[in-house]
């Protein structure tokens, strides 16, 4: 039983911490949230020098060979930072996909691109209707003469108007929802009958529209068995929300706590009412209930599938539920100064309550760590 | 005891209802429901169609051209507005200044400003609250020295809700700070807009709108008549005021319309290739919500039965609000819930009545995480809920 | 839309008010719960002088004709007094199946001899396995030469070892869980064949486990299709018990109220702290809503039947919420004092707890507007 | 990091299991596991096994024959215990006033009491709660007047948990009422309960068990070599004890085995026919316990890997408690609904040992309801949860 972090995690984090610190202001995040793409290309390149694009990928390809705990600490310093690169899209579900289904030509030559920072990725996977079902998959793959050919819509793509490769998830086989018959493929940005429609997201990130009509696609490994490795890169995925959570739940505290203090109304400041004393304790215990969930879900990773799955979905749970609260109960507490776009914390809550629109919300898991844990489901 | 509403009271519903079919602008009402945008042009057409058919002066006596409605039929009234997509008549002029100025303004304020509220020539905005005053009004530093038969006015105040749209504020400013009390010392000047030295400063809310507004005063000269009774007395008239503010404060009419909306929401929404709607999880809670929704119109009748029957609403008010606003969050909560994905594109494009490109996902979807974070004002903005709490605690319960 | 009482109602309010207020203390109260059949003979006398036994019944067999409201007026009296007498067993559910389902012949003998408070009944209806389902009936009714004969066992029957008579549901068609085949029957206490055994009830009250082997039974009216009048009966029943929570939950407010402003702490009163005024304030707000409901619930009862059991379910799971609230938090306001048996706002919480198991709990009433909102129930 | 426990720890838990196997006598553990009543010698048997083991010293340094266990090694011991239905440890003696003896206590003292305790021939009792004193401690008013070599007590006290079994009482008394403050003057007392005067009356709870009660003292005579460390410096021991009392504070192996009782309840019971542990809204809302208990687990591990790498453990204990309660309360509550009409019947009898009638409804459900309306207590004794908040709100918050 051992939390502490191992020396290269310890370096990590004090790069990556210092790095949010000193170079990422709420002004900075701001101006790089309002372009055209939505993030900082240069940001990116600092990312990529730093190595933290390399984090989670083997080390036969150039990556640093991080795990779940390396995941969590770079994680939960962009959710101090309210980061808008598209980190979680890029290395940790693109990358990821790539690690884990592709060939090893894919893996060396994508994944290295990837840490240099060169190229930017996309999973292209949620369908209209499949709200947040990983097998609800009913984009067609058909192979001819020529190779693989996609048609079907992808909707929400996180950063998909700025990746250079999509990665797409496809049927080979089977009906929508089934776990069988699904393949994963690469699809370049300016392929023909593609289109991708780019918008922001309400929380400064920015998400895409996506049609494929008969677009030309390069399989991602074997096409059609692909469901295990989006399984494993989604729980890699909710690993780092739940941590980049525990980071803006850290900052929507602290910010609190210190209006609390220093906020005065009535002559004395608002801190010294008890009511609101004992609604900022409660959101300090949910901070410390997410981080432990946080830190399950980032350890256990690695374990067998059941026993990550269900740790995945408990903390998605724990999370989403604990986010919920802090970006609300931050808000009331703080009275209208939080209802400002020009007041950082309104952008942290907002980010906190649209995490758990991501990879599956509260419901979503909970039903799915009962599935799991009933052994009710496969 | 009869929970049913009269025949009278019922004759009146369906006059109400058949006025909301004829004389609400369709497009107005489409934007209500839809979650739009609604322009100064939107509002005055909608309070127009009103003050024609004599209904602006919702709360007003007959005598000033009101409507000398009962308490029921102002639930009426207002459920069937919500019902049907009328937007929330503007409160600041017919329903906040009004009132101040029939109760304490001389003959010459009634006679000039009045009918100017019902026939919509002045939009009116509020200046009461200041920056770091927040939920205590009474430590306000806009202060206003006497010229002759002028106040000067310099200082700040912020949370102007459409102040952008407005011909006249009405604002509380400091006359005397020596008073011994913060509330002494206040005094209420009635401003017109377009004086030199007012500067309107858009604030954008969370969820990117611009709602509201910062005014600043930079050596503004208001003419000693715009004063509302007397100098120093002004706290007597703001308090006045902020029991006024409390009509509909239940949003019950709101909350149903609200719901509606939701369950459409949810049949719509699939889960698993089931309607949303049909899942057990998510039909409780809303069930729960439509439960609370129902305890909720019971009690604001219960109040308003009592209002009828000449008692005075105390802290009543105060659990309204608290419940009311509740409830409305917990519907906006549910339906960003109930879109899944879909919560998370932001596109405010899709908000203005012109709008005529592709929405993202279903075209209900694009107001509704925006409406989800402006909602979270409904617990802070009117005094605030915890303020709610500490009046029922001091008043009703005398802790 | 009126909220005032009559002037009948006003009168049944002062009798009923003075009554509990005067001669039904705390101490008293404890004694009759204590006492073997779990209530006082003598003050069942009382309300029978007093009226109370006669208040929902047809004028026709010596009833007041009182509706919903005068029950509410009588169950809020009583939620105030705790009290433990039959009122709910013979009265409201017994009474009123015999009111609903009887004969002319049976009502005029039956009514009038529990309006002279010379019988006492009990419904002897839930089944092992049943939990709240009202259809969920597997006893069974069989004609033969001789008359009925019923065969089965009921459970948590309340106050069913004081009966005289006991009404029991017993199926004469179809299967456990229809609606169609339900009868109602009329089982003397001292019946051969017949075993209830009495055991007192966690919150004061007293129910019994029943058992019938081949017991020679009366119906009550046309055998087999009583299923309506058990729901209505049901359904006052349960409006019963709402407003008898709403009495109950006054006490805990006012004595928890009393208790935060008398008792110090820290050199101050309790209720000076504003952590625990707002929660006061919260019971309050409960408090106000759960009333509403209760006072709905009434006013409907005569309604259509979907109106009037969609709103006894919505009445019964505000009630069942609030209650809860209010007990915990009246206990928890208070601390230790609140625990002990001595102290009468324990016996409060307790009944407040209880009465969410009685007649249908916020998950079945939630499931059950539900259907009837939704039009998936008939 | 690394979440799994060592190959040490592993080995201890397989020791640790293997004794509850063998000398944790059956009949207890059944009675735990179905919730009946433990007789005093229940818990001497349990202890007993405990103590000839080496193990009853579970917090002690190995220098006073405890067991030396690091915080993790507790932790797993707990976990085990609860799973395998041995009772908890009676605190009084081993747990509460032993640290005190062994921190403050004179060489004779520690000869003289520890041993005791922990052979099991002295079963110890608290003086620390008076009536209307509640969470606020300090207020004590048992006055101990010096006369000679003997102090004279008078006074009450209150909460005395199990004191109908205890040979010695542990109390704080006021030695100076003219203190400055009410935190001095206060003195530490080691009392005989065989001493003329003193009165043990049961409290009767909620739930009709006779579990905690009322001491008084009437002139009653200790001898001054009872008293612990100085005269009038009692508090500072006092707060030392209830920092030790904190142990297992979050409870999370009582709440595991009450949750795995819970699921069997679940799946006994049915609801239209089918399990309730199938029910969707149920099966959910024992999920959300479920993983609740989870993030407590590993916050609870959190705190003990810091305090076995030399942290001391603050306000986090504070939320340790506040959550432990929590879970465990919820845990009775949904148990308590889970037997739906069966939580009403009162079996007391069912829960003597010997019982051997007819259970009302199944098995299991008689101390259900009666067990919910007990726990209540968790979040009142011990440090009320709103005293806890006002902890973590000053040392961790700065507020």
């Amino acid at each position: 039983m051992d939390f502490s972090l191992s020396e290269e995690q310890r370096l990590l984090k004090e790069t990556v911490d210092r790095l949010v610190r000193d170079r990422y202001g709420f002004e900075a995040r701001q101006a790089a949230a309002a372009s055209e793409q939505g993030f900082s290309r240069a940001m990116w390149a600092t990312f990529a020098e730093l190595g933290l694009l390399a984090v989670p990928f083997p080390e036969a390809v150039g990556g640093l060979g991080g795990g779940g705990v390396d995941l969590m600490v770079v994680a939960e310093a962009f959710g101090r930072g309210l980061v808008v690169e598209p980190y979680l899209a890029t290395v940790v579900l693109g990358g990821s996909l790539v690690e884990l289904a592709g060939s090893d030509e894919q893996k060396a030559h994508i994944l290295g691109h990837v840490v240099a920072g060169e190229k930017l990725l996309a999973f292209a996977h949620g369908e209209p209707d499949g709200r947040y079902d990983l097998a609800h998959v009913g984009t067609r793959a058909e192979e001819s003469g020529d190779g693989w050919r996609l048609t079907g819509r992808k909707s929400v793509v996180i950063n998909g108007d700025a990746a250079d490769t999509l990665i797409v998830s496809a049927r080979t086989a089977g009906g929508t929802g089934d776990e069988a018959g699904i393949g994963l493929f690469l699809v370049a940005s300016d392929a023909a009958g593609l289109t991708v429609h780019g918008n922001p997201t309400i929380d400064g990130g920015r998400s895409a529209e996506v049609v494929l009509d008969g677009v030309a696609a390069e399989p991602l490994g074997e096409p059609g068995a692909a469901f295990p490795a989006i399984e494993a890169a989604v729980a890699r995925g909710i690993a780092a929300l739940c941590a980049e959570a525990v980071g803006a739940m850290e900052v929507a505290c602290e910010t609190t706590l210190d209006y609390l203090k220093t906020r005065k109304q009535f002559g004395r400041p608002i801190g010294s009412f008890q009511a609101l004393q004992h609604r900022m304790v409660d959101m300090r215990t949910e901070l410390e209930q997410a981080r432990s969930m946080a830190i399950l879900a980032a350890a256990k990773l690695g374990a067998d599938r059941v026993e990550r799955e269900r740790t995945v979905s408990a903390a998605k749970v724990t999370i989403g539920r604990a986010a919920h609260h802090v970006a609300e109960e931050a808000i009331q507490l703080h009275g209208g100064i939080a209802m400002t776009w020009e007041y950082a914390l309104s952008h942290y809550a907002k980010r906190l309550v649209m995490i758990d629109h991501l990879l599956g919300d509260v419901d979503f898991h909970t039903e799915r760590f009962i599935a799991l844990t009933d052994g009710t489901a496969a | 005891m009869d929970l049913n509403f009269t025949p009278e009271e019922q004759a009146f519903r369906d006059e109400v209802r058949a006025f909301m079919r004829t004389d609400l602008p369709a497009d107005v009402a489409a934007k209500v429901k839809g979650g739009k945008r609604l322009t100064r042009d939107d509002h005055v057409r909608w309070m127009t169609a009103l003050s024609k058919r004599g209904w602006l002066g919702v709360n007003w006596p007959t005598e000033y051209g009101g409507t000398g409605w009962s308490p029921v039929q102002r639930h009426i009234f207002e459920e069937e507005c919500a019902a049907a997509g009328g937007p929330r008549i503007i409160a600041f002029g017919v329903n906040m200044v009004a009132p101040v100025i029939m109760k304490f303004g001389t003959a010459e304020q009634k006679a000039h400003y009045l009918p100017r509220i019902l026939d919509l020539t002045d939009w009116w905005c509020q200046g009461y609250s200041e920056p770091g005053a927040g939920s205590d009004l009474a430590s306000l530093k806009t202060r206003a020295v006497r010229d002759g038969d002028h106040y000067v006015v310099n200082g700040q105040k912020t949370w102007t809700t459409l102040g952008q749209h407005a011909d006249w504020i009405f604002c509380l400013v400091r006359t005397d700070p020596q008073a011994a009390k913060p509330q002494e010392g206040i005094s209420f000047l009635l401003i017109d807009m377009k004086t030199p030295g007012i500067t309107v400063r858009p604030i954008i809310l969370l969820d990117g709108e611009h709602e509201v507004n910062e005014v600043f005063f930079d050596d503004v000269r208001v003419p000693v008549g715009n004063r509302i009774g007397e100098e120093n007395l002004g706290w007597t008239y703001a308090k006045y005021l902020l029991t006024h503010e409390r009509t509909n404060i239940a949003g019950v009419g709101l909350s149903k319309e609200a719901l509606r909306h939701l369950k459409t929401i949810a049949r719509d929404q699939l889960k698993n290739g089931r309607p949303l709607i049909e899942d057990p999880i998510f039909r409780a809670r809303m069930a729960q919500i439509e439960i609370d929704l129902m305890a909720l119109e019971m009690t604001n009748l219960r109040v308003l039965a009592d209002v009828q029957a000449g008692g005075a609403p105390g802290a009543e008010s105060s659990i309204l609000k608290i419940k009311g606003t509740e409830v409305r969050q917990a519907i906006t909560d549910l339906a960003r819930r109930a879109l899944g994905p879909y919560a998370l594109p932001f596109q405010s494009e899709a908000l203005d009545g012109g709008f005529n490109g592709e929405p993202i996902g279903p075209g209900y979807a694009a107001p509704v995480a925006a409406h989800y974070f402006n909602m979270r004002k409904l617990s802070i903005f009117g005094g605030s809920n915890e303020i709610q709490k500490n009046i029922i605690a001091k008043a009703s319960l005398g802790l």
